[in-house]
C-alpha cells in the first residue's frame, strides 16, 4: 500500500456510462488480490475532496498495468472519464482484502455472481480461479442491456448467463432469477454487487462457502477513520471496516 | 536550532504538525506509511468510558471542497485504549494528545483521570464539540459556563495539561475561549466541525444516516482563520489550530492568525502522506518568507494590524 | 398548471428562483445580458438610508469552492434606489424585495417605511446579518430579542410582507427564527454569510482591507441546508433558501430541506446566466424525479424521516 | 458581453511564468478597444470558484482569434497553464472600457508605459495608435531580464526602451528612470501596470493628457457587486467600478 502517480495508457467508454480505464506504474507490483480495491484521487484540487474506491478488475504484472471499470455518475467519476491517455492519476492501493482463491480447490466449481459496477472484480478473480483449475461459472445482472458490459469477455471462463431488470438482454429479472432456474451444483460462491443482491445470496445458501464484496461510503480507504464500518452479529459494539478488514467478507461475518 | 520546535504546555514538540483528532485513528494505519516519529504529536481518536460503536453508515458525505461525517465518536473505550492503543504508541517518540469525550461531566472526569496517567499522553484535548442530544443534551460545547465547569473538573483531575477543542458552531467563540481559558484551560485546539447536512436529490434523504454531520475540509478554512484570529487577541493561552490544512502556506496562515501549532485532519484522507510533506516543506517556506523559526509567525496578522470591524455585504 | 409558480406572502412568483440581494446590484448589469421578466422575483441590494461608501478594497477574496466578501454596504442610499433604480426596475414585471439595512433600529424603521412604499416592491428582507461594531454594535442579528424588536417595530410600518434574513453566525438559528416568527415576521430568508478570514502568506496580511468578511457560495451549501431543514420544522411562515446554490439540483435540495423559494448569489458572478439557466433546467428536472410541482419538494426530507441528532466525530 | 466557450488554439510559455494564449470564437467580433478585459473561467468545478480577470493583448477579427498573455502565479492561473490547445475555456466578455484611441490625433506621439504584467494591453493599443497613424515610443519595465517578454514584439511600432529592477536587462531602476533620461515629448500617456507606478505617473505629469488602467480584486466583473470600486476626488461617497466605469481612467478621474 502506497501512493502513486499512475500513468493511463488506455481509456475508453464501453457500455453507456461506462468506463475501461489502464493504468500503468510500479503499484501494479504490489497488486495480487482480486477484490481489492484502490482509491484515486480525480483532480489536484480541492474539489471533489475526497478520493474514489474503485475495484482492481485486471492486473497484469507483466506490463505493470491494471484495468478499473467504473460508472462515470457522480463529480468525481464523471472528472475521471474525462482524462486522457498520458494523463496521470494519483492512486492510493492497493487496499483491503479480496477475495480468497484458496477457498476453492483445484477442480471444485465456483459460482461467481455479479450486479451492475459490481461486475469488475469478478474478472480477475475468475482469471485467477481458472488458472488454478477452478470451474468457474458466471452470473452477471445488469439494469438493461445498454449497460452491460464484459458477458463476452467473462464466456471465455466459463458459463456466462446474463439477466437484465427489463429483459432487454439475457434472462429478464435478477441475478437470482438465472440461479433459480440455470445453476445446479457448485462449491463455492463469490459474488460483488448491490446490497440486496448480496442479502438475497446469503439467505438462499447458507450452508455453502460465499463470500461476499461489500461497499460503504469511505473516508479514509486505510481504516483509520471508522467511515465504513459494519456490524459483526451478535454484539453491540464490535465491528469491521468494509475499507481494510473487506471488503470481502465471509457470509454471516458481518451483519449486511 | 530546530527551527520548528515549539513548546507548549505539556508539548516539547519537535515540530509543530500532528494529525488531528478521529482523522488519524490510533496511528496503527499511518505507520503501516512512514514512520510517525516524523510527528510533531499525535492527537487521538476521541475516547469514551465505554465502547462505542457510534452512528449507522453512510458516515461521510463529500462537499464542495469538504467532507461531512458523523462517526459518532466510535472508539474501543477508555480500557483498550489505555492497554493496547497507547502501550502501542510508545514505540514512538511522539508525545500523544488524548482526545477525551463523554455524555456526562462524570465521563469525561473519570476517562481524563485514567487516560493522563498513560506515560506517552502529554496533554489532554476535551471534546467539548458533542451536543449528544439524546442523553441528557447538555451543550457543553456552546454554554461558556458550562464548558467552564468541565474544565475546572477535569483540570483537577489531569495529570498533564488540559486543552479544550472549541466548536465552531457559536455565535461568540470570543466569550467560550476566554470562559475556558478563566476556568484554568492550558491551551485551546480549534476548531472542530461546523454542523451541515447534505440531502440526496434522487431520494429526498438526507446522505448521511444520522442526517446531520459535522463539516470539516479547506471549505472550512476560512471560518477557522477567522475564529483563531479573533481567539487568539482576546487569551494568553496558546492555540493549536485546525481545519482545512492541506499545505505548508496553510500552516503559515494559521500561524499568522494566531495558531502556535496546528494539526492536519480530513487531509490526511486525501494524501495519507500530508503531515510528512509539510513537515518537510515548512523549512524552505520559512527560508522563502525570511522567518528563522515558526514561532515568529504567529499572531503576526494582528500584531501588525488594527481591529476587525465587520459590516457584512 | 405553471409547475414553478408560487404564492408566498406577498409574492406570487411565476418561478421560485431570484438572485440574492448583493450579487444582482439593481438588475442593470444582468438586464444586458437577458430578459429580467425570466426571474421569479429580484432582490436588491441592500439600502440604506444614506449613501454608503462601504469598506476599502479589496472587497473580495477567494477560498476552497467559496469566496470571501465585505463590500460594506455600500449602495445609494434610500433616496436615489426610490427615485432611479426602482422606477427603472418597474419596466419588468418582476416582484422586487428590497433588501433594508441600517446602523440603528430607526434607520431600518425609516427605510422600510419609505421603501415599502414603491409600487413594485412586493416584500421586505431585513438584512439583520450585520453587526456594525462602529455605531453601537446593536448584534441585530445574534440576539433573538433585539431581532424580534426590530422585526416588529418595521412590521409596523411596512406596506408590504416583512422577511428576515438570518446570520448563520449563531449557536442556535432555531432560537432566533422562532423569536422573529412570534415577532410577527411573513417569512424568513437565509442564510446570510458566514463570517471569515484569508492571510496573505506573503504578507502576513489579512486579504480583505477590512480584515473578516462574509463567506458565500457552494462552501456553505451544507450550513445552509442544515439550518433551513432545522428551521422549517420549526417555524410555520415560508423560508427562501440561499447559500451556495449553482444548480437545478442545488434547488432541489434546498427544497428538501424545507425552503419554499430559493436564491442564487456567488454563482451569478461564476455564470451570469446561471438564474435563466437553472430556471429553464427545473421543469425536466421536476419531471426526471416525479413530481407534478415544485412545492411538492418542500419540506420533503424531513416530512419523510425522523428526529435529528448529532453527535460530532 | 456575453459568454462564450472559446477554443484554444495556441497556448506557449514565453517567459518564466509568462504565458500567451490564442482564443478563437465568435466573442472576438465584439472585442474592439485595447485595453478592455475579459474574464475567464479556468475550470468547470468549483474550485477554484472566480472567473479571472486577463486584459486582451491582441484582437484579431479576421481569424477571430484574441491573444492574451498572463502571469501563472496562484492557482487559477496555474490551472489555466495546463489546458492544452484544443480544449475550451469559458469567457465572459468583453468587458470594461479600454484606452481611448481618439484621445491621441494621428501625427502626434504617444508615450506608453507598461509595468510587469501590465504590459500586454499596451500590444494592442500600440497595433490601433500606429494603424491610425500615431507615433509611438514605449517603456516596458520588468523586475528581471527572465520575466521580460514582447518587447521585439513592441519594437516594430516605435521605440521601444526596457527596464528592469535588477538591471538585467535595459536600464537598471524603474520605467520613470528611463523616462527622466530618454524620453523627450509626447502628446499622450497611456499606461498599464503596478499601482506605485501609475502613481508616480500622474504625479510626474500633471498637465498631460493621461490614461491609466487600473486592477482590483473583482467579484461579478461586470459592475453589479461593488467589490471593484474607487474613490473619486473630492467625495465622501462617489465611486467608480474599475470593472465597468475602467479599468481605463483618466489620471484624475479617480483616486489610486
Ligand atoms: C470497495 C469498493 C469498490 C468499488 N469498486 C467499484 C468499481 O470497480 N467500479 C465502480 O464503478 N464503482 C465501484 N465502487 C463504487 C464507487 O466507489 C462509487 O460509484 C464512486 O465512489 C462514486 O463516485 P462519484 O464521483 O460518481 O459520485 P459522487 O456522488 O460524486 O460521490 C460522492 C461521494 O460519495 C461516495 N460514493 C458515492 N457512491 C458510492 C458507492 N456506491 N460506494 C462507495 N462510495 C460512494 C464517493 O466515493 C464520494 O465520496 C466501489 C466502491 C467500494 C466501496
Ligand atoms: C482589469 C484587469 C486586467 C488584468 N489583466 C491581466 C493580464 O493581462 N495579464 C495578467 O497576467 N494579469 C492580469 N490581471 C491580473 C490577474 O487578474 C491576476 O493576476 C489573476 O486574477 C490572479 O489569479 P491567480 O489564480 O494567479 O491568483 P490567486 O491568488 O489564486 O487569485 C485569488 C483571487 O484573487 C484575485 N487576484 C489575485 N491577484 C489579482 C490582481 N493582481 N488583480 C486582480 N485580481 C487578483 C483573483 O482574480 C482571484 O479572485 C488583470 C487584472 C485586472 C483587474
Ligand atoms: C472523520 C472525522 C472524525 C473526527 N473525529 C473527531 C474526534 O473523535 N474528536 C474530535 O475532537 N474531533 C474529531 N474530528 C474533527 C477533527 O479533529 C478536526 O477538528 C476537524 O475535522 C477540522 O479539521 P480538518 O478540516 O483538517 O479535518 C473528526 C473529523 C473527521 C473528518
Ligand atoms: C458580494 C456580495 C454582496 C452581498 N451583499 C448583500 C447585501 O447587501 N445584503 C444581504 O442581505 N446579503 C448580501 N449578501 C449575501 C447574499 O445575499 C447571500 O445571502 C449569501 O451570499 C449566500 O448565498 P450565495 O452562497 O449564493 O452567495 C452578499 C453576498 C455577496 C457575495
Ligand atoms: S474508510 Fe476510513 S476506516 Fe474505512
Ligand atoms: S467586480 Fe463586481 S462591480 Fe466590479
Amino acid at each position: 500500500m502506497k501512493t502513486e502517480k499512475m500513468t493511463i495508457v488506455h481509456h475508453e467508454r464501453i457500455a453507456k456510462n461506462i468506463y475501461q480505464i489502464r493504468l500503468a506504474g510500479a503499484l501494479v507490483a504490489e497488486m495480487n488480490e482480486p477484490g481489492q480495491f484502490v482509491h484515486i484521487k480525480v483532480t489536484e484540487q480541492a474539489n471533489p475532496l475526497l478520493r474514489r474506491p474503485l475495484s482492481l478488475c485486471d492486473i497484469n504484472k507483466e506490463a505493470d498495468e491494471c484495468t478499473i471499470i467504473y460508472r462515470a455518475e457522480g463529480a468525481g467519476t464523471t472528472l475521471l472519464s474525462q482524462k486522457r491517455p498520458g494523463e496521470m492519476v494519483d492512486v492510493l492501493g492497493p487496499l483491503g482484502n479480496g477475495f480468497p482463491i484458496e477457498a476453492a480447490k483445484t477442480g471444485q466449481r465456483a459460482l461467481l455472481v455479479g450486479g451492475g459496477i459490481g461486475v469488475p472484480p469478478l474478472y480477475e478473480l475468475a482469471k485467477q480461479l481458472v488458472k488454478k483449475g477452478v470451474s468457474v461459472t458466471i452470473v452477471l445482472g445488469f439494469q438493461t442491456k445498454e449497460v452491460a458490459f464484459y458477458e463476452r469477455k467473462f464466456a471465455s471462463f466459463g458459463e456466462t448467463y446474463v439477466a437484465t431488470v427489463d429483459g432487454s438482454y439475457g434472462t429478464k429479472g435478477f441475478v437470482t432469477d438465472v440461479i433459480d432456474t440455470r445453476i445446479t451444483s457448485f462449491d463455492v460462491l463469490y459474488a460483488c454487487g448491490p446490497k440486496p443482491m448480496l442479502k438475497a445470496l446469503e439467505q438462499k445458501f447458507p450452508n455453502k462457502e460465499v463470500y461476499l464484496s461489500l461497499e460503504e461510503r469511505m473516508g479514509c480507504g486505510i481504516g483509520a477513520c471508522f467511515a465504513c464500518v459494519c456490524r459483526v452479529p451478535d454484539s453491540e459494539t464490535a465491528y469491521k471496516k468494509v475499507c481494510s478488514d473487506g471488503p470481502v467478507f465471509k457470509a454471516g461475518e458481518v451483519v449486511l | 536550532m530546530n527551527r520548528l520546535a515549539v513548546e507548549l504546555p505539556g508539548l516539547s514538540l519537535k515540530n509543530p504538525v500532528m494529525p488531528a483528532s478521529g482523522c488519524f485513528g490510533f496511528g496503527r494505519e499511518y505507520a503501516k506509511l512512514y514512520d510517525l516519529n516524523v510527528l510533531g504529536a499525535i492527537m487521538i481518536k476521541a475516547t469514551t468510558l465505554e465502547p462505542r460503536f457510534g452512528n449507522p453508515t453512510p458516515r461521510v458525505a463529500e462537499t464542495p471542497s469538504g467532507m461531512l461525517n458523523a462517526i459518532g465518536l466510535q472508539n474501543p473505550g477508555l480500557e483498550k485504549v489505555m492497554e493496547e492503543e497507547l502501550p502501542w504508541l510508545a514505540q514512538y517518540d511522539v508525545p500523544i494528545i488524548a482526545n477525551v469525550a463523554g455524555s456526562t461531566m462524570e465521563d469525561y472526569v473519570e476517562v481524563a483521570k485514567h487516560i493522563s496517567k498513560a506515560p506517552n499522553v502529554h496533554a489532554l484535548e476535551l471534546n467539548i464539540s458533542c451536543p449528544n442530544v439524546k442523553k441528557g443534551g447538555i451543550a457543553f460545547g456552546t454554554v461558556p459556563e458550562v464548558a467552564a465547569e468541565l474544565t475546572k473538573l477535569v483540570k483537577e483531575v489531569s495529570e498533564v495539561p488540559v486543552y479544550v477543542k472549541l466548536s465552531p458552531n457559536v455565535t461568540n467563540i470570543v466569550e467560550m475561549a476566554k470562559a475556558i481559558e478563566a476556568a484554568g484551560a492550558d491551551g485551546l485546539t480549534m476548531i472542530n466541525t461546523l454542523l451541515g447536512m447534505r440531502i440526496d436529490v434522487k431520494t429526498a434523504e438526507p446522505i448521511l444516516a444520522n442526517r446531520t454531520g459535522g463539516l470539516s475540509g479547506p471549505a472550512i478554512k476560512p471560518i477557522a482563520i477567522r475564529m483563531i484570529y479573533e481567539v487568539s487577541q482576546a487569551v494568553s493561552i496558546p492555540i493549536i489550530g485546525m481545519g482545512g490544512i492541506q499545505s505548508a502556506e496553510d500552516v503559515i496562515e494559521f500561524f499568522y492568525a494566531g495558531a502556535s501549532a496546528v494539526a492536519v485532519g480530513t487531509a490526511n484522507f486525501i494524501d495519507p502522506f500530508v503531515c510528512p510533506n509539510i513537515i518537510a516543506e515548512l523549512p524552505a517556506l520559512l527560508d522563502e518568507l525570511g522567518f528563522d523559526h515558526i514561532s515568529e509567525c504567529t499572531g503576526r496578522s494582528w500584531k501588525k494590524g488594527g481591529p476587525t470591524v465587520y459590516c457584512g455585504a
